[in-house]
């Protein structure tokens, strides 16, 4: 089956959510992702949202992460500190976030481009929960296309922190110990990090990837597994429950 | 018997700034509990105003706002429209998610600063041209900060205090350009950032029902309201019903807002149009949109504007305008999931 | 534009311990999260169990409790009896008005540490003998709080923190014989104690209702259960009833401990009894007043303790003991104000 | 009329108690002092319990604080974070304690009897809320029999700060500016607190009442209002109230 971008991303984020685990997520393509990781392979993952909705049922997608679909009958309808606390309590495997730009670290930049603070170039739409997600859950997944202008060596600020400078930043800083960034996937690769210098190693190149292709849309030195395999494409029931049941209105999957 | 007793014992630290942002507000604890004891309204007495009443007698130019809600859901629309109709300026504003009302109040020219997590984007629905170029051209002077700190910061003043340690942030440039204090555990030594309690001046909140006193009850998500409801030095509540005391006496359990932390009262009903109300209504996605295309052209935007604030006389005549009961009719059935 | 960016500056402080008592738990919020990650039950699987099952499986000798409710209101009585039946040892309280259920504990010689805030008084209705004589006795060490200060200790608990700075306990032998430090705010220069966070081994709540999987909802007031049950490592609950998963969805605005929180929960009805349970009974005062008295004397104590805890095989055998269903409706009607 | 000391105590204590001002208290004599404020001179005195209750229709006297009558059709039935915070915010006007020994400077002892903290001579029920609501409420009351055991110039453990030792006392350890003791309301008299000093001050004595059997009765020495006057005597539409419909069972008056 065809398939694009964007639901090459959602399909592949989606296996990564295991069973009975709790997973805290965005509105787009982190919604749909667990969404279908809720239908097909994880019946009980448990979605919740910033703004206080726990283990909805999810008539669809919603639009904002506070919208009333976010609690539609769902285990409670709580508040914003409660599933902050939740997070900074140790409670919440994973975390789906987004950027404009990311470095090897896993350092996400979503709040402005340029150089000066007081007059940035671009503003964008800044940390909301990012960073206390990145900060607070254990494991920090990205979905995000990949390009030179947004895998760059230099972010322009650091909204949420991935790995901050290396080995041991994090505890330093003061974030959890044993937190961070686990899976970026983007429509070229899946990359993991690696254990001893934390920084981006592609563990799984897309069908007819070449290694060329990831290494020119990358602005830094990629780390690569030993063993990297090509990632298992977007499967049948995959892309027709996405299509079908998940975004049949193609909200997320339509601009892939 | 474990025993961490050896934990208590003296130690010399530094509290260091962990950042350059501004703090608009005073976090002193001491002087916050004098403002409530001399300011706040102990009389259990009717407060029903009208909104643009309640935006005269409450809402100073100059003022620092927190606002109910998240996004475009359960926000106090009506008030926002009538401060920008009364033209209000230099008003400061706790930005955790604020979107469409952050979008309402830049229209209106009425912000000079804010406290920002999340206020230029509409979130799924694109970004807000007029609410970045404001942050881009320097109008809007910024302190950074999350949706949790800020979350935390009422929550400190909820609680009474003038700090709140808090594991966000640590380590980012989103620290760096927040207002935030370094310090540690004085128990275990863990790092923490310290985060000053946020007093704001006043707090607009929308919620589902509420007396003529204030004693005010919330379906669904909370969001940070009910810090926000404490910490704020006055409280505007805007409500889809108005109902009788008996109605609050009945379930106790389900009083989110006590009358003694509420100014005015006023009943609004579809008072969150065009944002989302959960169990009344969906929110506009059309009238949003058409919003953010205005914002391409001055002209058009202008236009807008006229047509649903400036032109009309108040938020019913608003919602006269985006069609009335037949259009509100519409994102009731959405809400509820009717199929027409 | 008013401005308190001067108060971000340097300052070098010293922690000091405030007091000479004992910390019994650990406050640590890091060793916390790895708990709650490697522990915590995030399966959302049927939980149902027997009160002997949950106190065989998930309270130890040794470990620190805290128990739901206040005084005696919503106790889970049960699992006290419980406890008391399997005999458990060296077991520590938190101890903000514990009355009935510490006297329980008590008379079952389990507890030997107390963090303590109101314990041998049974409000109006006098003190125990037995608890006042444990403490004076030695044979439970205790460390002095208060009532809000346990209560911020589970609250900095509940949000993932090490310690929290509260206003209480200054200047007093309160302060002084708790394990409190003295620090300041990093912004105000106010002076706090800091209290350091409680995380019990074992959290015990009794609620209205819960569904199979542990989502519960309570009628009335929460005392300090909803910061209990997010502190606690395990959590067992006892519910009056247990509802259809689909109660707690139809109004999720009500569920107030969701549940990967809870560890074990059995349907007990009437389980506060002989405490009161708000909108379904009242306390039983006669009987509450039969146990103080039994106090008086250590044979009268045995006697009563052998026919209503050791003596039978669970809490129904207890409700049987004290008059069965006649009793329990009238407790009913009391709490109903229904005339008889 | 006739009355005891607890209803002389009771009633002159509800007089205080100024309309639509908040009030925290406990079982017993506080607790018929505002509900008899409440039925006679302060129909919009709002009573708050420590452990949740806010603004019941009490249909009859709590046994506890915590009991279901504390939230009996009440506006709130919260938690108890939330009533310490709302006095801790100062929110909270006035408040009611007792306790076994007090001293010149309001200081209350509800913790024990005896020297050595680890074995005490008697064991009491403990602050409870009673230090909190001491230090955080604006205005603390007190309701007690006097004598010169209770009324000592050093008490054994000091539970609730009073102004401690003495003025600035409060403020230099770090308690809430503008707190502190008010009235004590006793068998006796009714003493309020010297500005100046911060220490006992007899305002006015019951009727019947020497100076002498007040100095007796009490083991510091006092300080004396320049016009000192006498209490009214409790009233019979006060006494009549408080009999028939504040404590019927006479729970709290049948012990004075």
């Amino acid at each position: 089956m065809e398939y694009n971008d964007m639901e090459l991303m959602i399909c592949l984020a989606s296996r990564y959510l295991e069973d009975d685990s709790i997973v805290v997520v965005g509105t787009g393509a982190p919604c749909a992702a667990a969404m279908l990781a809720q239908k097909l392979y994880s019946p009980r993952l448990m979605i919740m949202f910033e703004a206080g909705g726990i283990g909805p049922l999810l008539p669809s997608m919603p639009i904002s992460v506070g919208d009333s679909r976010t609690f539609y009958r769902a285990l409670a309808a709580s508040s914003m500190p409660e599933i902050m606390e939740t997070c900074q309590r140790g409670l919440v495997d994973y975390t789906f976030l987004g950027g404009a730009q990311i470095d090897q670290y896993g350092n996400i930049n979503s709040t402005m481009i340029g150089e000066d603070y007081t007059a940035p170039r671009v503003r964008l739409p800044g940390s909301g929960g990012a960073n206390d997600l990145g900060s607070l859950c254990w494991k920090t997944m990205m979905i995000t296309p990949q390009d030179q202008r947004r895998f760059t060596e230099k972010i322009d600020f650091v909204t949420t922190p991935g790995y901050l400078t290396g080995p041991g930043a994090r505890e330093k800083a003061g974030l959890p110990p044993g937190s961070g960034p686990y899976k970026v996937i983007t429509n070229l690769c899946v990359i993991g990090f690696d254990d001893q210098s934390k920084r981006m190693k592609v563990e799984s190149m897309h069908p007819g990837i070449t290694k060329e292709k990831i290494i020119e849309s990358t602005g830094f030195e990629l780390l690569w597994s030993e063993s990297v395999t090509v990632s298992d494409a977007p499967k049948e029931d995959e892309l027709n429950i996405l299509r079908n049941e998940v975004d049949p209105y193609r909200y997320i999957i339509g601009r892939g | 018997m474990a025993d961490f007793t050896e934990l208590l014992k003296e130690k010399n630290v530094t509290y260091r700034p962990g950042g350059c942002g501004k703090i608009y507000t005073d976090p002193d604890a001491d002087r916050a509990r004098v403002y409530f004891r001399d300011q706040k309204p102990r009389k259990m007495v009717e407060k029903t105003t009208t909104v643009s009443e309640a935006v005269k007698n409450f809402v100073s130019d100059g003022d620092y706002i927190g606002i109910g809600g998240f996004g475009a859901n359960r926000i106090p629309t009506a008030v926002l429209h009538e401060m920008v109709r009364q033209g209000k300026k230099s008003i400061g504003l706790s930005g955790h998610t604020a979107t469409h009302d952050f979008q309402i109040l830049v229209a209106g020219k009425c912000i000079d600063r804010c406290d920002i997590a999340y206020v230029v984007g509409l979130e799924a629905r694109g970004l807000s041209k007029i609410a970045r170029t404001a942050i881009e051209s320097g109008e809007i002077d910024t302190t950074e900060w999350t949706n949790a700190a800020l979350t935390w910061r009422y929550k400190a003043a909820a609680m009474g205090l003038s700090f709140m340690p808090v594991r966000c942030m640590l380590g980012t440039d989103t620290q760096k350009f927040s207002a935030a204090m370094e310090m540690e555990c004085p128990f275990t030594g863990t790092r923490y950032l310290a985060v000053p309690a946020l007093y704001p001046d006043v707090g607009i909140i929308h919620v589902h029902r509420s007396d003529v006193y204030g004693n005010c009850q919330i379906d669904g998500i909370m969001v940070a309201d009910s810090d926000l409801a404490r910490a704020a030095k006055r409280l505007i509540i805007t409500t889809e019903r108005l109902v009788p005391n008996r109605v609050i006496r009945r379930e106790p359990t389900k009083t989110v807002i006590p009358y003694y932390l509420v100014d005015a009262v006023i009943e609004v009903p579809f008072g969150s149009y065009p944002g989302n109300m959960a169990y009344e209504y969906f929110s506009d996605e059309a009238h949003l949109r058409d919003w953010l295309k205005a914002e391409n052209d001055p002209e058009d935007l202008a236009a807008f504007l006229q047509r649903h604030i400036y032109g009309v006389k108040d938020f019913n005549g608003y919602l006269d305008q985006i069609g009335g009961m037949s259009r509100l009719q519409e994102l009731r059935y959405q809400e509820n999931l009717v199929e027409k």
